[in-house]
C-alpha cells in the first residue's frame, strides 16, 4: 500500500471513490424506483481504478468508458447532476438523455463516450490521442475495458496501432474476473498483461481495489506516455460486489458463489482509502458527497424528458433530416 | 391446452434438436448460466461438450462455427445483442454464405444465429436496439422473425434442419408472448412460407416480428370500418411472394408494418416485389423506423422512432381513401 | 478539353482537399505507393504524416479514425476491396454512424471511406466482387456513387467536407471511364442530389454507377422504339426522391438497374418510394443481380451475375408494353 | 541444414517444391496469355513452406489455404490438372470453376478453401479441426496465412480459441517480409512468435526457405498437438520472388529495391532441396513435373468453361433457387 500523508492526498481520492459508491447505490434505488429505464451495469467495488486512473490524468487528457462506466465518468470530472439526469433519460443529461447509461460522454472535460461495444472504445481513444498530438495538444489518453474484452480482436487491433505509432495510451484492464458469468481462467488463453506485451506494450499488475496504487501505477504509465514512451497496459485485478447488470437482481444467475463473494467483496476500495483519513475528515467528505448526491437526485428527477418530436435531433451533425418512417 | 411462451418454445426447440441429432452444438455467450433464458436446463441436460460458453470473440467463434460446419457438424450460435450482426457481418455474408458456391458445391455451412431479443428493449439504447434483418436479407443469408410461439418452436427446428447459415430474429417484442399450444402439435415450420393471421377484405397489412400482435390490434380496432387482412411472412429471405400476391391480389391494398430502417428496408422490398406483379387500388404505404434510425435512450425517445400502432392505424386509413 | 479519367478526378479531389484543409488525413492499405492509384503523388506532396499507411487492420484503424474525427481531424479511408465494408460494419454503423446522435449532439465524426473499385473485377471471385450499398443505405451512412470523373471529383470533395460519415464507392466499372473536362469547372456536387443525364419522354431509367453508362447506350440503341430518360442519383442515401419524381412524373415509366443484390436493394428502395407518391402507367421493373447473389469466378458465369444491357433492354421493352 | 540421406526422403520433398514452382511459372504465363483471368498471387520463392507442412501431415489432416494458395493446394494433394482447370475457370476445376485462384478447395484432400480474407481462415480450420475431434477422428490442422495476417483481430481471435480449447492446430505464418507492400517492420508492433506466446501458444521460428527445416519443425509440431498438447506456431522467414499479384508485371510499384529482391532470390528452396539429390535422381524427377504439368495445361485448356446458365449453381446447399436479377 502506497503511504501518503494522512488528510493531505487521500481526501481527494477518497472523495471520489466515495461519490461513485453512493452514486451507484441511488441509481440501483432509481433503477428499482423505475426512474431509470434498461437498468445499469453497476460499478460497486471497482471505484479505486476510476478514481484512481483519472487522478493522475489532466482535465485536457481524454479517456473512453465502458458499458460499466459511471465510475469513469464522474472520476473524469462530469457533473455528477448531469449524469443521473443522463441516467434518467431528461434533457438536462450529459447527452440531453440520448445515450443514457451506456453512451454517457462529456467532451468538455475529455470524456469521449463511454461504449456499449465490449472491445471497440480502444482504438477510437488511440485515434483521438493521435490526432489531439497531431493538433498540436500533448494530451494522453485511458481507456478503460474488461477482462473479457482482451478476447475480441478489434482491441487488440488498437494495441497494436497504439504500440506501432507510439501513440501516449494506457490501456486499463479491470479484471474483475468475469464477463457477465465467464470466469475469467476459462476466456483468457494466456495472460492478460502477455497480450500487451506481445505489441511491445509494457505491463504491470496493479491492485485495482487500492485508489492510490492504481493512481501511482498510472502515473508512472502517463508520465512515460506522455514523454513519449508510447502505451501502457494497467491490469487492474479486482472483484465486482454486484450484478452484472441490474437484471440480476430479479433474475438469479448461478455463477458465483456465496464464499466468494465475500471474499472478494473484503477489500472494499472505499474503506481502504477511508482507513487513510481522519475520521473527521471522512466524515465530512460523506456529508458533503450525500449532499451532491441529493442535489443530483433532485436535479435529475425535476428535469424535463426531452420531446418526442426531437427523437431524431443529431441524428446527422450536418443536420440533415432524416426521412420519417410513417407519412 | 398448456400456455407457451415464445421464449420457452425457442428452447424447446433447441432441446428437441439437441436430443435428435447429436450433431447439433450451441456456442455462445453465457448460455451456460442461459442469461437470455434460451438455453435454460440444457447444460444440465447436455453437458458443457455441447453448450458451449465462448470468450468474446465472436468473430473468431462465428468463423469457428463455419469451420465446424464444413467438418459436419451444425452449430448454433445464440448472439445476445443485435448489433453483434454488425461485428460478424463478414463472417456471415461473406463466408458462412458463399462457401457452397465458391467450392463448387464441395462444402455446406449448417449454422443457425439465433438473436435472443433484436430490437428495442426499452433503454439498452444506441447500440442495442437494432433490428437489421434486411442486412441479411440483401445479402441472401435465410432469414426468420417468427411472432407467435409455435412459429418460434418450428423455425428454429427448420433453421437447424437446414443445410445454409440462417438468422431466426427473435425481436424482443416477442419474447413475452404466450399462446396455447397443443405440445404434440409442436412442428417444423417450412422456410420461405408466410400465413394469414386473419383474414380481410379491403387492405393487406404485411407485419414483420413482434409487429404482427400490433396488426392484429389495429385490425381489430378498425373492424367496423375497414376490413384488415394481416399477412405474417415469417421467413423475410426467401419472402413468401405468392403468398402474398394472393392476399394483395384480392384485397388491392397494401401497408407493410416493419421496425427496421425505412431505406432499403424489408418494407422496401415488400411493396415492389407486390408493384411489379400486381396492380394496386392505392398507392401503397410503409410504416417502418425513419431512415438511419438510431435509437435515442430516453423512454418516449426511443418509442417515437419504432413503429406503432397509431403509425398504422393512420397508414391504413391512407390507404383506404387513396 | 483535357481528357479526365474518374480515378484521376478522384485522386485530385483528394489531393485538393489535403491542400485546401490540413486537419485531412488519409489511411488505408498500400496508399504510400498508391497501389490503386487513388493516392498517386501525395505522399511525395503531403508525406508520411498524413498519407499513413496502415497495417491490416481494418475494424483497428477504422475506430482510430473515428476517434481522430471525433478529436477534430478530417479522415478519409481508402478500402481496397468491398467486402472490407462487411468486416468494418459494426465500426460504420454501430460506432461512426451513431456518435451525433448518442452523445446528444456532442460529437461530430467526418470520416469518409473511399471503396476503389467496388463491384466485381471480373476474376477476384466470390469475396472481392460486392457492391454493398445498399447496405450503408439502410442504416443510413450517406452513400455516393459517382459515375463520371467530374461527379467522382465533386462528390469525394463534399464527402471530405461532410460533418457525418460518408461512404464513397468508386465501381470498377467506372474507373476507367474518361470525359472531356475544364478543369476549372470542376466543383463539389451536393450530396442527396441527382441529375438527367438525358432526358427523354417514355420511360425514366435510373441507373447507378458505372452502368449509368450502359442505360445511356441501351437509350441510344432504343432511341427509334422509345424515348428514354436516364437518371443518375449519384446518392444513394440520401436520395432525390424529388429529382427522380419529377422525371417519372412526366414519363409514367420507371426501370431501375443497379449491380447489387435485388431483395432489400436499393432498386427496391427507389421503386417503394415512388409509387408511394405517384401511379405508374406500367409496373415498375429492377435489373439487378439475383438474390443473395455470390460471384463465381469464371469470366462468363461472373458477368451472367450482373446486370447488362440485354436484361435492361428487355425491361425497357417490357415497361412499354405494361 | 537438416541431413538426409540423400535420394531417399529428399526426393519426395523436392518434387513438390519443383511441382510448385514450375505450376507457379506455367500458371504466370497463362496469366499473360489471358488464359487466367484476374491474375495470381505467386507463390515463388515461399514453396518451402507448403511442401515441408504439407510432407508432415496426413492426408486426412486438413489445411485451410489463403489469396497466395496454390502451393498448399498443390503440396496438399489436390489435381494439378484441376487446380489449372480452376484457375482458368472450367468446369473441371477443383471447384468447377467457381473459386478460381483465391478460393481453391479439395474437400476430398482435406483442403478446406483458400480464402481470399487475409486473417479469416485460422478461426475457420480451428473449428473445423475442433468438429472432427468431436465427430472421433483424430485429426490435426495446419492453417497458412502471412506476416500481415497476424495484425487481423480475427486470426488473433483464432489463436484464443484454438489455445482456450486446446485444438491441434499448427498456425503457419509465412512472413515473407511484407504485406503487399507495406514491410512487416513498420507493420508488426512487438513479433509475431509473442503474438501466439501471449495466448500460451509455444512459438519457434522456422527456415523457411528450407523444405526439411520446415518439415522437422512442423513434425514436431503435429506430433505434439496430436497427441493433445494444443495449438502451435510457425514462423516461417522466407521471401517473396515476385510480385505481390501478377497486376505488378504491369505497373510498377516501388517498395523493394533490386539489392534486397536479388538478395532474397538467392537462397532459392528449389536448389536447397535440389542440392540433396543426385543430378540424375533429380533430373528424373524434373522431367516428370514437366510432364503432369504439360498435361495439366493440356487438360485445363481443353476443359469446357461452365454454362452461365449455371452461374448460380450452389449458392444454397439446400438448394433454394435465388431469384434471379431480371425477369
Ligand atoms: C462485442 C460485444 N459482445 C458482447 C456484448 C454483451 N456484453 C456486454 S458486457 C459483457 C461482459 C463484458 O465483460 P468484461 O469485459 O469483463 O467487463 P465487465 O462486465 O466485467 O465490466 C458482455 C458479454 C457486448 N456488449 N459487446
Ligand atoms: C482483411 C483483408 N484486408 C485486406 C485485403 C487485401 N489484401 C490481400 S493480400 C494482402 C496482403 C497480405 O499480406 P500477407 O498476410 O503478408 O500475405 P502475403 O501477401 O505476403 O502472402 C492485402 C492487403 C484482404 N484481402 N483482406
Ligand atoms: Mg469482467
Ligand atoms: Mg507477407
Amino acid at each position: 500500500m502506497t503511504s501518503t500523508a494522512a488528510g493531505v492526498d487521500a481526501g481527494p481520492l477518497y472523495r471520489t471513490v466515495r461519490l461513485i459508491r453512493r452514486f451507484e447505490e441511488r441509481a440501483i434505488d432509481l433503477v428499482r424506483a423505475g426512474e431509470i429505464v434498461g437498468g445499469i451495469h453497476p460499478y460497486l467495488g471497482q471505484e479505486a481504478i476510476a478514481a484512481g486512473v483519472c487522478a493522475a490524468l489532466r482535465p485536457d487528457d481524454l479517456i473512453t468508458s465502458t458499458h460499466r462506466g459511471h465510475g469513469h465518468v464522474l472520476a473524469k470530472g462530469a457533473d455528477p447532476a448531469r449524469m443521473l439526469a443522463e441516467l434518467c433519460g431528461r434533457a438536462t443529461g450529459l447527452n440531453g438523455g440520448r445515450g443514457g447509461s451506456m453512451h454517457a460522454a462529456d467532451f468538455s472535460v475529455g470524456i469521449f463516450g463511454a461504449n456499449a461495444i465490449v472491445g471497440a472504445a480502444g482504438s477510437i481513444l488511440t485515434g483521438a490521442v493521435w490526432a489531439k498530438r497531431r493538433l498540436g495538444g500533448d494530451q494522453v489518453g485511458a481507456t478503460f475495458f474488461g477482462d473479457g474484452a482482451v478476447n475480441e480482436g478489434m482491441l487488440l487491433e488498437g494495441f497494436s496501432l497504439a504500440a506501432l505509432w507510439s501513440v501516449p495510451v494506457v490501456f486499463v484492464c479491470e479484471n474483475n474476473g468475469y464477463a457477465t458469468t465467464m470466469p475469467v481462467a476459462q476466456a483468457v488463453a494466456g495472460t492478460i498483461t502477455g497480450r500487451a506485451e506481445a505489441f511491445g506494450i509494457p505491463a504491470v499488475v496493479v491492485d485495482g481495489q487500492d485508489p492510490e496504487a492504481v493512481r501511482d501505477a498510472t502515473r508512472e504509465a502517463v508520465d512515460a506516455a506522455r514523454a513519449g514512451g508510447g502505451p501502457r497496459l494497467l491490469e487492474c485485478r479486482t472483484y465486482r460486489f454486484d450484478a452484472h447488470h441490474t437484471f440480476e437482481h430479479d433474475v438469479r444467475l448461478d455463477y458465483r458463489d456465496a464464499a466468494e463473494v465475500a471474499q472478494g467483496r473484503s477489500r472494499d476500495p472505499v474503506e481502504i482509502q477511508g482507513a487513510r483519513l481522519d475520521p473527521a475528515q471522512r466524515a465530512a467528505i460523506d456529508a458533503e458527497v450525500e449532499a451532491v448526491l441529493a442535489e443530483a437526485v433532485e436535479f435529475a428527477l425535476a428535469s424535463p424528458t426531452p420531446d418526442p418530436a426531437d427523437a431524431l435531433a443529431y441524428l446527422y451533425a450536418s443536420g440533415l433530416r432524416p426521412r420519417p418512417g410513417s407519412a | 391446452m398448456p400456455r407457451l411462451s415464445y421464449l420457452k418454445a425457442l428452447n424447446r426447440a433447441l432441446g428437441d434438436e439437441l436430443a435428435r441429432d447429436p450433431s447439433v452444438v450451441v456456442l455462445g455467450e453465457d448460455i451456460r448460466v442461459a442469461a437470455s433464458n434460451l438455453t435454460a436446463g440444457l447444460l444440465k441436460k447436455y453437458g458443457p461438450e455441447r453448450i458451449i460458453d465462448t470468450p468474446l470473440a465472436e468473430q473468431g467463434f462465428t468463423n469457428f462455427a463455419t469451420g465446424a460446419a464444413l467438418a459436419g457438424l451444425r452449430p448454433v450460435i445464440e448472439f445476445q445483442i443485435p448489433s453483434l450482426l454488425f461485428l460478424v457481418f463478414e463472417q456471415i455474408a461473406n463466408q458462412a454464405h458463399k462457401f457452397s458456391l465458391m467450392t463448387g458445391g464441395q462444402a455446406r455451412v449448417p449454422v443457425t444465429y439465433v438473436v435472443t431479443g433484436s430490437g428495442s428493449r426499452s433503454g439498452w439504447a444506441g447500440q442495442h436496439s437494432d433490428h437489421p434483418y434486411g442486412l441479411l436479407a440483401h445479402v441472401g443469408v435465410k432469414t426468420l422473425v417468427p411472432a407467435t410461439p409455435a412459429d418460434a418452436y418450428g423455425l428454429l427446428l427448420s433453421a437447424v434442419r437446414d443445410d445454409d447459415p440462417v438468422v431466426l430474429f427473435a425481436p424482443a417484442g416477442a419474447l413475452g408472448v404466450r399462446a396455447d399450444v397443443d405440445p404434440t402439435e409442436l412442428a417444423a415450420v417450412p422456410i420461405g412460407v408466410g400465413t394469414l393471421r386473419r383474414p380481410g377484405d379491403d387492405v393487406t397489412v404485411v407485419a414483420v416480428g413482434h409487429l404482427v400482435h400490433d396488426a392484429l390490434a389495429v385490425a381489430e380496432e378498425l373492424a367496423d370500418q375497414v376490413s384488415v387482412e394481416v399477412f405474417d411472412p415469417r421467413t423475410l429471405y426467401p419472402f413468401d411472394i405468392d403468398g402474398l400476391l394472393a392476399s394483395v391480389g384480392r384485397t388491392g391494398r397494401l401497408v407493410v408494418v416493419d421496425d427496421s430502417n425505412r431505406s432499403c428496408g424489408i418494407g422496401a422490398e415488400i411493396i415492389a416485389s407486390v408493384v411489379e406483379r400486381v396492380a394496386l387500388a392505392a398507392p401503397p404505404r410503409r410504416v417502418t423506423r425513419p431512415d438511419g434510425a438510431v435509437l435515442p435512450f430516453a423512454a418516449a425517445l426511443d418509442r417515437a422512432v419504432q413503429p406503432g400502432r397509431e403509425q398504422l392505424t393512420a397508414a391504413i386509413q391512407l390507404v383506404m381513401k387513396g
